[in-house]
């Protein structure tokens, strides 16, 4: 087997060596009779090109072709190839957590630039090194304003992405964690009456989301004042990290959740990715997750250790603030070298792009009769709108025309049955967005 | 360096500042296509109030820039692709490059999760045939690929046995974890709810059946075994285990992060293993990449089938794949989306290389461990004695004497031309050096490792303070962790001095 | 190192011997799919006599290996992904990733040479639009991308040169080169079946035209001029050159190693330049490779046009792209095919990344050089005060009288963590430095240089052995060249002790 | 510009420093009146992403979807993904040619691997760096040969590729070279006959291709026994180097020139690939290219330095043994890789599997009424057939069945205007070859 670096003989001299007639001997603390005694059923061996052309063939039953204008948290952005140059190189990618710095100094210097710039985009004074993705970067957000408040209610805007809101219930079911979801207007932003009728001193966190889920821009300031007042901690989920080179960044939060997968991570089917936790310098040590700290050697030389692991699984074991020890590593990288690629004006001029087309698109899709926007708060690249006719079957008619329609919001909302979320980056050229608008009016038009 | 260090040299290695450091405005390192439709006043479209200029701070710098600031951080790296990474618990083998490609491909790694199943049917197979191979090696029957690493695959499993004791009517309160268990098992315990209870392991390194009879009550949920244990020892009662606490209504998880020891030799289904995750970012060689990412898939008897995150893979009549969200008893989503699912394109390229050929690889990863065990018995401490499976775990109690700790041992190791193995735990054996070869380790890599650490023991007897201080090669010497914990600094701030850039 | 060393610090490398050191028979790193056509027997299908039994000596490893050796070896190399690659005429400037990707495009990388032309419209199209930049950026009016290197490129213009002199009756004898040209002039001549002549430059580095129009006789078929010069100064009396040789017959070759310093600026077409070769693998920053590959295209005026290697590219009506092979007058090919595709793919991915903003990489690339020129002027002898171009040669004269030399320098220099500039010529410097930064450098590493050279040269006078025995920092010190050269092993052989393997 | 790192504010300081107003001044020794007033008329500039698409839009144009039979010298094998990872990684792609050994001994140890490569598959004692490719390699095998024995006359195979006796005219035109050609027989091997009448003790190179352009197999000892008792050179040149997994290497040649494109290497629509010269020990001083060679450092540790410089341009000028300076040696990296993935077996089987395909393939051919073989010589993964009609009409009725049929020989060989070179390797399926045999057959049923 081409992945093995033993010769038959040599086989055989370490079996000699370690004082064995044959490998089975090494396997007898197993008892006999649950030994395999035939092969596992598995498909293979399979050469190199063959496992290729098993990947292949799978890649041409999917969407290849179609111009899709869905986001709903994962969001197709401009990559570049110097990323995936970067993160390829061996060592990076086969390196394990940088557990022993000295030989690891790499990975560290890139993880606390990664903290760095994670501060930088969400306005915070600290960010771990990643969590899983988005949705349990908004979950250990909460646990951790559990942790700091002692408290048990969790305010959550209906706004939030609905799989977020599922695992922070699958979290919370089990932790004494009430959730208590808070509408939204026609802003398509959070519920100002029905969140102060709600908010009171047992409440941990307010969770809301900004761009939302419908694509609104929350007006952070005066919840965050309310949630202050309450006592409670105001977490801010970002799926479309994006945003945040043309839009404020949520100074106002105590902790942002971030997803930063529009940051050279490709939409792989919904993962890997990965999720940020940001917050301020007096909250750090209930963060969850791994920080890279910057310290000196014997000789007094920078470097950079892996630090305040006291709050970590492997030294606090049941007192962690958290179970994750794998994390997204590779990813985070790959986020950091892309944002230092895009740079201050990249990022800016990206985000403006966004903006540009979303607001041509909605423009154009409002000239259709019947079409017409659903909230009327700021967005950013998504926007929602109201079709005369069910979401469903537009994009049936859409698949026709090799274009996956936007994301349907009525199964998450019910009451938004004819209500489509559509999403437009800087990869969506003019002529998509036209060829959308032509679809729809067909569509209607049917 | 020295005559007895046979697989490294020093060389000359480029320096690099941080790359904010190397900022200055104007460069520019990417560009955008030009915009074709009319361009918005920012101001305007979001109003005043949401507008932001750009990202104070944030660098600006040109390709090479990237290109060579990156380039030179990855030579302060060790890696598996430079050698031998014999970090026990953390099975740091190959990472084959086929897998990296087809991830890669246009129509895998350019799928939006929420496109239509229709348009999906590619990766819906990947999955499908993922599911049949983990369950064919686990012995098991129903299985979610959706957690994104071991943790959160302890936490489904407990999720899913607590779903279990809940429809018999009672949660239950206590999860009993070993003394020699990783740390994620108790941290995970308490987040699904939870009290943990430590079981001592015998002088054998094995679980105490007469203690254990005795644990287990009906507040016990479940008892999470790591087997192999985190001794590198198969436990060899787990039929008895389960039995016990069958008995008393209670479940077995098991802790699958050492399958490499088991894959194709014995199944933990067989076993009576009620439910078990698996590090496909170990066993199933999806790259570590600096600390993840991974996938944590958890495998698991019909009884718990009901309890299975959403969605739940499915194949309808006609074979077409879809995805079930409706299920009514699931204990929910632990993560958004399917998983991840690069993570398992990875991993499925590894298994179909190997097809049932996986158990040559988990004999020669066994192999490794007892030619490593043989090498070093009598140099190095050996606390437990049963056989070794796929690692071996010594102490440093010899070397104690001389003031030599495992820590130092181990950055010793580094200027041998090795990473060091894992020095953090199992708890149970004070000073531990759990080290884990995988099969990936050539004969020749094995003998200069065993050279290596007889050199060391060496030294630690005749100049301990050569080992004390170590590493001597890298460019950085020990760093010093008190101090960052002390006084975190945890991100650059502009303003700082940038003479510190070329140091 | 030492305090004064900014730019590199020494690390820990791995050590590694020949591939063939690592085989044992039975290891694979490469599988073929199954045979899907009945097997033959190869002593029956070749006779017995033909029949090989495989390859004696070729190793026998595992994928793992290979990747180890490769990587490891790969790190004992310097770069410019790593950093500063100063050597001087070899404009060792940024090689985009991008390039990388596009010339492995399915497509691209794919297509036969010798497929129908109707299914190579796209890879035509590719070979016609680089014609037409490299025409505009040469202001000339035929090429050819024929050629795989420049020394090919040179070959093809004097036989262009060559038989256009043949077509009027004589091909002439000699071929005029400066003192200061690169070797591959004056082989190139001989093989053209021309004998050189050389011509001194004047005290200030240009040809003398008093002298010029005395040596251009009949018999002198062409001039090989390399401007900018190797002394990095602009040859200004190109015209008037052009002139005197144009004269008499004979024709201008413009060697365009260094078009460098003037893409963008201006034309060596508009200077009368006859015909001239471009270094891609310069200018155009295709990847060196460690030495390759490269192009040479060859442009022309029109009065060489008849004579372009075969295939020549055409546009037939309606747009349709083709090669002509049938060109009566060609010199023939110089190569199999149409050239080194992959490489022209490259050039093109450069130049439309630019457009016209390569103006703005000549720029920078002059700022570069007089910036380290103004740096080290004092510091080290310059020979030659012209204003510099792309690059600057000093010389070692005031550290010689320390018995340092140029090549200590260099050899000084990788311990300051860059690679070294060109020592070997021009020769008509005795102990040159020549210095060539491009635009790809920063100026943080211009300074970083600028200091280590003024660093190098105190130690020149203050610790002249500490420069002569250099480098200290590198896992080999000085090699043995001399030795090398005497008994030269050029070849492993099987038998040799093994035990060099971990040296 | 994103390639180049300078602000407009470093620009300006550092046209300070040097003391000149703006950069105009530094280009004020070329004559103003040359120098450009208006920028170039250049496309572009593109963005990455750009750049991108006009490639794949290039990409789409060539024959994507077509099944191809074409070999004469560019061959399409199975390539590692491993290898392309190594030839990636910076360290080696963007490196010079190792001047300063001890900085790139990487590189000098690989071509040192390399040089040990070619010597075993060719039976030869010596091997360069690389050559540009076969064709050059070939033609400077030829010099080498005129400068040791000092003769002129060349004998070259009329069954040596086409474009490589081209080539070699190119060349020979000029050094006082006469090159005469030697036909071949039924065989497909060289005309013995007419070869003993040809070679004299003037001749300096006899150059035959073994497998040769029509896919026969040279036999070499009687014609390197001929050629040795005129005191002329036997060149044998190799365009399709897995042959040397089954065939006998041509140890009877004085000098091998081969195309090391088969091992790895892209067929790139005709480069860049990697040309090989091996020889004897005692010819090596009249070698053309690089050479890396083992020797010490100061402190007696083995190393490889670039050595017997004293047969290269850059030393010895005019008088050099040939002009070549840079040469391919990336793809003599690739190649080196490549080797040492397949390893001796590896080479073997693969070549082997060749031999399987290319007969089954003949066989099939056979049995269709008309087309018979042309040549009765051995063959390895290519062969002649004769077609009862045009091969030319035959290819174009292929085309529609989206195949890109056989070599066409009625071009170089009028004689075999209705013949054509059938190749198939590892790379094609049974399927594709069975397509191929109905698909002709149709054609010449039509
Ligand atoms: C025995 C054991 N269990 C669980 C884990 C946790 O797995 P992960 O890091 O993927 O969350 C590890 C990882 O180090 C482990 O070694
Ligand atoms: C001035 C000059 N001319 C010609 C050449 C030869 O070019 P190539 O190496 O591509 O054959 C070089 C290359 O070093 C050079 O610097």
């Amino acid at each position: 087997m081409r992945y093995l670096p033993k010769s038959p003989a040599e086989r055989q001299e370490m079996l000699a060596a370690i004082g064995v007639k044959n490998v089975e001997e090494l396997f007898s603390s197993i008892p006999e009779k649950y030994r395999l005694k035939k092969a596992l059923n598995l498909p293979g061996p399979l050469s190199e090109q063959e496992v290729i052309r098993y990947f292949q063939e799978r890649a041409k039953e999917n969407s290849g072709g179609y111009t899709s204008f869905l986001g709903a948290g994962v969001y197709n952005h401009l990559r570049s190839v110097v990323t995936d140059t970067i993160i390829q190189r061996g060592e990076f990618l086969t390196s394990y957590t940088p557990y022993q710095a000295e030989i690891t100094q790499g990975t560290l210097q890139a993880i606390f630039e990664f903290q760095t710039l994670m501060c930088q985009l969400t306005g915070q004074e600290v960010a771990n090194a990643s969590m899983y993705d988005g949705s349990t970067a908004t979950t250990e957000a909460v646990l951790m304003a559990e942790r700091l408040t002692g408290r048990t209610r969790v305010l959550v805007a209906r706004s939030v992405h609905p799989e977020y809101r599922e695992v922070l219930r699958t979290y919370a079911k089990n932790s004494g964690l009430h959730v208590e979801e808070i509408s939204y207007t026609t802003t398509g932003m959070l519920d100002a009456k029905a969140f102060k009728a709600a908010i009171r001193d047992d409440v941990c966190a307010v969770v809301v989301q900004s761009p939302n889920f419908f694509g609104t821009i929350e007006t952070l300031g005066p919840l965050a004042e309310i949630t202050k007042a309450a006592g409670a901690m105001l977490v801010v989920a970002v799926t479309e990290a994006v945003s945040l080179g043309a839009v404020k960044p949520p100074v106002e939060a105590d902790i942002v959740a971030m997803e930063a997968q529009s940051f050279g991570l490709a939409p792989s089917y919904g993962g890997p990715y990965a999720g940020v936790i940001a917050s301020r310098e007096k909250y750090v040590r209930q963060m969850p997750g791994r920080l890279s700290g910057q310290t000196v050697d014997s000789e007094g030389q920078r470097g950079f250790v892996l630090t305040l692991a006291t709050r970590e699984q492997h030294i606090r074991r049941e007192k962690a603030t958290s179970n994750i020890c794998t994390n997204q590593a590779l990813c985070a990288l790959a986020a950091t070298v892309h944002l230092t690629l895009l740079g201050k004006e990249g990022l800016r001029e990206q985000a403006e792009q966004n903006l540009a087309k979303a607001h041509f698109a909605l423009t154009e899709l409002e000239k259709i009769p019947g079409v017409t926007r659903t909230f009327s708060g700021p967005f950013f690249n998504e926007f929602t709108v109201a079709l005369p006719k069910s979401v469903k079957l537009v994009n049936a008619e859409l698949l026709k025309e090799k274009i996956v329609g936007p994301f349907v919001l009525g199964t998450a909302y019910p009451e938004l049955s004819k209500n489509a979320v559509v999403c437009v980056t800087e990869t969506t050229s003019r002529g998509e967005i036209e060829r959308l608008v032509a679809g729809v009016r067909k569509a209607l038009a049917a | 360096m020295s005559e007895k260090i046979k697989k490294a040299t020093r060389q000359t290695n480029q320096n690099e500042g941080l790359i904010f450091e190397k900022s200055s405005p104007g460069k520019r390192a990417f560009e955008l296509p030009p915009l074709d439709v009319p361009a918005v006043d920012p101001a305007k479209a979001l109003g005043e109030a949401h507008r932001r200029g750009g990202v104070d701070g944030f660098p600006e710098v040109s390709e090479i820039e990237v290109i060579r600031h990156f380039t030179r951080l990855s030579t302060w790296n060790y890696a598996i692709d430079l050698g031998m990474y014999p970090l026990g618990s953390c099975t740091m083998k190959y990472n084959p490059r086929v897998n990296e490609f087809v991830a890669r491909l246009d129509g895998i790694a350019t799928e939006h999760p929420y496109q239509p199943q229709e348009l999906s049917q590619g990766c819906l197979k990947v999955l499908q045939l993922l599911e049949k191979c983990l369950l064919e090696i686990t012995g098991m029957d129903a299985i979610t690929l959706q957690p994104a690493a071991g943790a959160q695959g302890e936490l489904t499993g407990l999720l899913l046995i607590r779903a279990h004791h809940e429809k018999n009517g009672n949660p239950r309160k206590k999860v009993l974890i070993p003394d020699s268990a990783h740390g994620t098992n108790p941290a995970t315990a308490v987040i699904a709810g939870y009290e943990v209870e430590n079981i001592k392991s015998n002088s054998e390194g094995q679980v105490d059946l007469e203690h254990l009879r005795e644990q287990v009550t009906e507040d016990v949920a479940a008892l999470m075994l790591t087997n192999p244990s985190t001794l590198g020892i198969f436990e060899q009662q787990v039929p008895q285990i389960a039995e016990i606490l069958h008995a008393k209504g209670a479940l077995l998880y098991m802790d699958g992060a050492n399958m490499n020891a088991l894959a194709g030799v014995t199944r933990p289904g067989d076993l009576g293993v009620d439910v078990m995750h698996l590090n496909l970012h170990k066993t199933f060689s999806t790259p570590h990449g600096g600390g993840g990412p991974g996938a944590g898939p958890v495998a698991m008897k019909k009884v718990l089938e009901p309890y299975l995150p959403t969605p739940v893979l499915v194949e309808k009549e006609g074979g077409k794949l879809a995805l079930d969200f409706n299920r009514k008893e699931s204990v929910g989503r632990v993560k958004a989306f399917v998983g991840n699912f690069g993570v398992l394109v990875r991993a499925l390229a590894y298994i179909l290389a190997y097809g049932p050929g996986v158990r040559q690889a988990t004999e020669d990863a066994v192999v490794n461990a007892n030619y490593i065990r043989k090498g070093l018995e009598g140099v190095f401490d050996l606390p437990y004695t049963k056989p070794s499976m796929h690692e071996v775990v010594f102490s440093d109690a010899i070397q104690k004497r001389n003031g030599v700790n495992t820590m130092d041992i181990a950055k010793r190791l580094i200027d041998y031309g090795f990473h060091p193995y894992t020095t953090a735990f199992p708890l149970i054996v004070p000073g531990a050096l759990m080290i884990e070869p995988t099969e990936s380790e050539s004969k020749e890599e094995l003998d200069l490792f065993v050279e290596a650490m007889k050199s060391i023991a060496k030294e630690a007897a005749a100049t301990p303070e050569l080992v004390k201080t170590a590493p001597h090669t890298t460019r950085v010497r020990r760093l010093d962790e008190v101090g960052a914990a002390r006084k975190p600094v945890l991100r650059w701030k502009a303003g700082e001095k940038r003479s510190e850039a070329a140091d």
